[in-house]
C-alpha cells in the first residue's frame, strides 16, 4: 500500500528524522495560504500522487513569489499524471541543495532481509544508477534480531560523507527511518533525494513509502490512508470475497483455482492467440457462493466474451467440484459462453457431470483454451 | 531416499485444534505420515484423531521426539509458532499460513536458521515424499514415487505438473512447494542442491513465476552445480507490472522480476522452459 | 540501587503490570486519608525500608478498620528495621488471596543472561525454596536478542498455571516485567507473592526491584531515587573521587591500588590478627592529588589507629608512585603510623626513595600486615 | 604455544585517539605485539605512534588483516564497540573498558558468540604471552615466558601473583584476567580448558574472589577434567554480605558467594588454596 510524499513525511517527522517545511493544499488559495505562512521566498510546489516521474509530467515546480506561486498551483491542480488526477500539492520551504544522496531500507528476497542501500547518486531514478554503475550504490543487509547498530549506521554514512559531524547526523537518520520501517511494517522507505544544505544540515526533500498489506491488521491508521484507483477498488473488492482479481483488458475471463496455475492460464490464452480479460484466483476449494461471487465479478467486466473456468481439484475432488458448479449456474443467468477445464482427483466422474450441459467441457489447458479462444473469434464473426 | 521429509519424520502439528490443521492432520495420518503430536495452548492432554495434543511445542517434543513440524496457525500467530518450534528443537518447519507480515517471515527465519534448522514457507502447499510422508496440504493421489524432484513457488500449479508428470509415467522423489510470499525459507538455490545430492533423485522439475530474481539465480546455479536434467515453467508472461498476482510475491516491480527476463536466464543457462505446463515431462525425458 | 516497594510498583503500572491498589504515606493522617480514599474495609500497612524481612520485624500488618489502621501505622512509622527507620508506609487494599506465586527476572552469571524464575512456591523465601526444593523453581534463560516471545511466556506461564485464561494472563505479566526489566537496565525485578485472587485476577502484591549501578547515567530518574544511608553516602563520596571504599570497622586503615589486591589485604591483615578498618581501592595509578583525597577519607575514620598502604607498581612504576606518595604526604598532616608496601617495576629504587623518611617500608604483604597489625597492639598498650 | 594470543596475534585498538588508548596501544607494540591499527570515527587516515587510524573496524579489517581488538571506548560506547569487532570478523575481542552495563554486556556477548568469536572482559586488564604479544594494559616488566597459565577475575592481584611467581623462576605461558564484572566473556572454565589442552602449559594459577559461583563450578570442573596441578588464591574473605568490593561482580548477595565456599569447594576438589598470594608459587612447586 502506497501513501503520500506529505504522509510519508509526517511519519517522518514523527520519528524524528529532517524533512523540509511544508504543507499539504487542496486548493490555490490553501497552496497561497501555506505560502505566507512558509514566510519564505522561494517554494516548490509538488502533486502528490501515487506514481512515479512526476517532474517529468510538470508536477514539480519551484515558485519566487505568490504570482508565481498561484499559476503553479493552479496548473498542477487538476493535471493527470499516467491517468491520477492531481487533487492535492505539496507546497515546501525550498531548501538550498548542496549535493544530493539517496537512502532507502527495501525488502531483501536474496538475503530474507531489510537492506539498507544508499548511494552518493541522490535525486536521479535509482534503478538507472543500479544498472549504470551498480558499484556507486552500497547495501547493508540487517540482522533484524540486531536493527541498525550505531557502528553500521556510522558504517555506511562513511560511504556518504568523511566529515564526523555529517556522518553522525546521517547515521542517526539511518537509525531512525529503520525503527519507521520495522514499526510501520513498511516494505520500502526511500528518502530520494536525501540533501545536504549549503547551511550544512541534512534534510530529506521527498519521501517514499510502501507498506505490507499483510501487515496493515496491525496498523490501522497507516490502512486508513489508502486511497485506492477504480481499479484497484475491484481488486479490494475481491480481495474482501477471498479472491485474487487483477483486470488485464482482455475478452477471456478467466476463473481458476490457485495463483500460480491462474497465471499459467492467462499466459495460455495469450499462447494460444487470445487475450485474457483478467487474473482470478478463486483459492482452494471452489465452493457454489464462491463461484457465483466470482462470476459476477466477470460478467461485470463488459469487455468478456466468453469465461473460462480452469480448475484442478486435489482435495477437493473434481466431482464435488462438477457438482458446485452445476448448483452454482442454476443461479447465474447469462448467455456468455462458458468453457470448463476440470483435471485432478476423479476428473473423470466430474466432466461425467458437467457432460451434456451448456458448458464446453476439456481435458487439458489446451484444449480448453483453444475452445475458448475459437468462440471468441467466432462471436466476433 | 528423498530430500527432507521421508519414513523418519516425526510431525507435529501447530494449531491442530483449528479446522484446517485438524483436517489436514488426519489427512497426513492417512498418508502414513507419523503425525506424532499436535499444539493448541490450553487443550494439552486432548487428543485429535487419536494424536495427542500439547500445549506447547516443548512438551510435544519432549514426549514424542519430533523433528519436524507444520503449522496451521492465522497469520497473525505465525511468527510466534514458527520460532517457538525451532526454539524446541524442530529442525524442519513448515508454514502452511498464508499472508504472514514480511517482517515476521524475516525474523523467524533468521531465528530459525540460527537454531541450525530449516523453514519451508510459509504461505506454501507444503512438500511431500510420495508414499512415504506428507507434511502440508498436497492432495496425495496426483503422486507417485518415483526419480524427479519437483521445487514450486505455486500450489495448484505444482499439482497440475505433477500431474502430468504421473500420467507421463514420472514418478516424484520429492515435491516441494516453497511459498509464494516475497520471503520464504528454503528456495531454489538450497533444494537443488539437496535434489543434486540425493541419490534416488534423476531430475528435477522447477517451476517459477514473476516477481524477484531467484530464478535467474537458480538458472545460473543450476549452470554452474547441476548435472541433472532439469525443465522449468514460468507463469505470470501476460502479468501487467505493478500488479500483485495473487501471491505477494508475484508481482512485476520497477520493470525486473518479469516472465521473460527469467525465461531468457534459463535458457542462456541451457535449461528448457516449458511453454505449457503439460510439456515438463516431454522436456524431462527428451533431456535423460 | 534499591528502590521501595511503591517506588517499583509505580514503575509496575507503567508498564501495565496489574498491582494492588495503593497508597505511600508519611504520616499517621495521610495513612487515614488513604484509608478512606481506598474505600474498602481490609487494607494492609507496609514498612517502606531498604531492606527484608520487615514482616518478622512487624512491619507488615492487617488493618479492618480506621482505629487499628491509625494503630499500626503509628506503630510502623518510625520502628527500626535492621538499622533503618521507617519513614514511610504503604497502605494498600487487602485482596482476597487464593494462591501465591514467585517470579523474578535476575542477572544469571553462568548462562550470561537474563533469567527467568518461577515457582508455585510463592510468599516465601525464595532461597529457602532454591535450597530444600529446587526442582519448584523454573528457570528460563533469555535470548537477549529476541526477548520474551509470546511462546516463552506461555511455556513459563503453563509450569504455573492449566487454565488457558490465567496462563495469557500471566504470560503478558511476565512480557511486561521484562521489558521493565531491561528498559530500566535492572538487575533484578522480583513480585512474591504474585498472587491469585479469588476472584480469578492474578496481581503483583509486592514489588523489589534494584538496578545495574553502572547503567544509571541512562536513567535519570531512577538514579534520583537513590536513597543512601549515611554508610552509602561515603561511599558514594569515594566514588565520586574516583575510589571504591567499603567501611569494615576494623583499625587497619587500607590504601590498595586494584579492588583484587585491596581484597587481598584486608584478609591478610585478619590472617595476622588484626582488623581491617576499610576496603579501599585507590585505582590503577597513585597520584599525590588520589592519595590526599584518599587519606582524608581514612583519616575521617576514628577506629583507625594505623593505615596500611598497599601499591603494586605496575605502568607506573615504583619509583614514579614512591615520588608521588612523598609530594602527598608533604600536606597531610597526622600521627597515625603509616606502613608502605611497594612491589612490581622498579620497586628497589622506589623502596629507597622511601627509606629513612617516617614511612614504615616493607617489602611483601606479609611483612607490610605484620608491621601493620604490631602497630595497632603497640599503640593499644 | 599459549593460548589466545601468540606471535600471529594482529591486534586492532578501538579508541585508539583516546588517552588510555593511545598510551597503551605504544606500549603493547613496543612488547613487540602485531598492533596492525586502530580505530576511532573520523580519524580515519591519521596515525597513533606509526599505528594506522580507521574509521570503523571492517575497514581496519579489510586493511589489515586483524584477527583480534581490544576496546578502550568510554562504558556507554563499549557493547556498539564489542559488536562492531565481531561483526567485522574480529574473533576476540578484549574489553579492557570499566562501567558498562550488565545488559549491555550480555547483549554483546550474545552477538560476538553468534560470529563464532570470544569475548574477554570487560573491565579487565587484558592478557599476556609473556614475550610474544600483550594485549591489554598489563605490566609488562613482571611476566616471564614459561609454563603456568594465570587465570584471573582481577588486575593488580593477578600482577601481584604473577610476580611472585617470575621471582621463584616460574614463568607464564599465558595470563588472563577475565574481568571483575557479573558477567564477561570467557571465565573459568572455557580458560581451564584450553590451558589443558595447551602443550606448554604444565601447570594453572588462578585467582578467584567473592560473588557468584564461577569458582565452584571450576572447582568442579578441575576435578573432572583437568591434569595439571592448579594452584588458587580467593580474595574477600573479610568482604561483609551486601557490599560491592570494588568490582562490579565482588558482592556476596543473600548470603553466597562467600570466599569461605569456594575454598571449601576447590580443597573439596583437592585443589590447593593459597592463604597468601605469595604462597601460590610454593603450592605449584609441591604439586608437580
Amino acid at each position: 500500500m502506497k501513501v503520500h510524499e506529505y504522509q510519508a513525511k509526517e511519519m517522518f517527522a514523527t520519528y524524528g528524522l529532517p524533512v523540509d517545511k511544508s504543507e499539504v493544499c487542496r486548493s490555490v488559495d490553501d497552496a497561497v495560504k501555506a505560502y505566507n505562512r512558509l514566510d519564505t521566498s522561494k517554494v516548490i510546489v509538488k502533486a502528490q500522487v501515487h506514481t512515479g516521474g512526476r517532474g517529468k509530467a510538470g508536477g514539480v515546480k519551484l515558485a519566487t513569489d505568490e504570482v508565481e506561486l498561484r499559476q503553479h498551483a493552479a496548473a498542477i491542480l487538476g493535471m493527470d499524471i499516467k491517468g491520477f488526477t492531481v487533487d492535492r500539492v505539496l507546497v515546501g520551504e525550498a531548501v538550498n541543495i548542496d549535493k544530493e544522496y539517496y537512502a532507502s531500507y527495501v525488502i531483501d528476497r536474496k538475503s530474507k532481509s531489510t537492506l539498507l542501500m544508499i548511494s552518493k547518486e541522490g535525486g536521479m531514478d535509482i534503478e538507472e544508477v543500479a544498472r549504470v554503475s551498480p558499484e556507486k550504490i552500497h547495501k547493508f543487509v540487517i540482522d533484524p534480531s540486531v536493527g541498525v547498530p550505531d557502528y553500521l549506521a556510522r558504517e555506511a554514512a562513511f560511504k556518504l560523507f568523511d566529515d564526523i559531524k555529517l556522518v553522525r547526523q546521517v547515521a542517526a537518520i539511518f537509525q531512525k527511518l529503520y525503527t519507521l520501517f520495522v514499526n510501520s511494517d513498511a516494505s520500502l522507505a526511500e528518502i530520494n533525494p536525501l540533501v545536504l544544505t549549503k547551511e550544512g544540515n541534512i534534510v530529506a526533500i521527498d519521501a517514499k513509502m510502501t507498506f505490507d498489506d499483510n501487515a496493515l491488521y496491525r496498523h490501522t491508521k497507516i490502512a486508513a490512508l489508502n486511497e485506492p484507483t477504480e481499479e484497484e477498488k475491484k481488486e479490494l473488492y475481491a480481495k474482501s470475497k477471498g479472491f485474487s482479481y487483477v483486470n488485464l483488458g482482455g475478452e477471456i475471463g478467466c476463473m481458476v483455482n490457485g495463483a500460480g496455475l491462474a497465471m499459467a492460464t492467462m499466459d495460455m490464452i495469450k499462447l494460444y492467440g487470445g487475450d485474457p480479460a483478467n487474473f482470478l484466483d478463486i483459492g482452494g476449494s471452489s465452493n457454489p457462493t464462491k463461484v457465483i461471487e466470482a462470476m459476477k465479478l466477470l460478467l461485470n467486466d463488459e469487455n468478456v466474451k466468453v469465461v473460462l473456468i480452469n480448475i484442478f481439484g486435489g482435495i477437493t475432488r473434481c466431482d464435488d467440484v462438477a457438482h458446485g458448479l452445476l448448483k452454482a449456474f442454476e443461479q447465474i443467468k447469462t448467455d456468455i459462453p462458458i468453457v470448463i477445464r476440470l483435471t485432478g482427483t476423479n476428473e473423470k466422474e466430474g466432466r461425467a457431470l458437467l457432460e451434456g450441459t451448456h458448458f464446453h467441457v476439456a481435458e487439458t489447458m489446451g484444449q480448453a483454451t483453444q475452445k475458448a479462444v475459437s468462440l471468441v473469434n467466432n462471436n466476433h464473426d | 531416499m528423498s530430500i527432507l521429509i521421508d519414513n523418519n519424520t516425526r510431525l507435529i502439528v501447530q494449531g491442530i485444534t483449528g479446522r484446517d490443521g485438524g483436517f489436514h492432520a488426519s489427512k497426513m495420518k492417512s498418508y502414513g505420515t507419523k503425525v506424532v503430536g499436535g499444539t493448541s495452548p490450553g487443550k494439552g492432554g486432548s487428543a485429535i484423531d487419536g494424536i495427542p495434543v500439547f500445549n506447547t511445542v516443548k512438551d510435544a517434543v519432549e514426549a514424542t521426539e519430533a523433528n519436524t513440524s507444520v503449522i496451521f496457525v492465522p497469520a497473525p500467530f505465525a511468527k510466534d509458532a514458527m520460532m517457538e518450534a525451532a526454539d524446541a528443537g524442530i529442525k524442519l518447519v513448515i508454514c502452511i499460513t498464508e499472508g504472514v507480515p514480511t517482517l515476521d517471515v524475516i525474523e523467524a527465519n533468521h531465528f530459525i536458521k540460527r537454531k541450525g534448522a530449516n523453514l519451508i514457507g510459509p504461505n506454501c502447499p507444503g512438500l511431500i515424499t510420495p508414499e512415504q510422508s506428507l507434511v502440508g496440504i498436497m492432495p496425495t493421489m496426483i503422486f507417485k514415487h518415483g526419480g524427479t524432484g519437483v521445487i514450486s513457488r505455486s500450489g495448484t500449479l505444482t499439482y497440475e505438473v505433477v500431474y502430468n508428470l504421473t500420467k507421463s509415467g514420472i514418478g516424484q522423489s520429492t515435491a516441494i512447494g516453497v511459498g509464494g510470499d516475497p520471503v520464504v525459507g528454503l528456495y531454489y538455490q538450497e533444494l537443488l542442491e539437496m535434489f543434486e545430492n540425493d541419490p534416488d533423485t534423476d531430475s528435477i522439475a522447477l517451476i517459477g513465476e514473476i516477481g524477484g530474481d531467484a530464478e535467474e539465480r537458480a538458472a545460473e546455479y543450476i549452470k554452474a552445480h547441476v548435472t541433472k536434467p532439469v525443465a522449468v515453467f514460468i507463469a505470470g508472461q501476460q502479468a501487467p507490472p505493478g500488479k500483485q498476482m495473487g501471491h505477494a510475491g508475484a508481482i512485476i516491480s520497477s520493470g525486473s522480476g518479469t516472465a521473460a527476463e527469467k525465461i531468457a536466464a534459463f535458457e542462456a543457462a541451457g535449461v528448457p522452459v516449458a511453454n505449457e505446463p503439460s510439456k515438463i515431462p516431454e522436456l524431462l525425458k527428451n533431456r535423460r
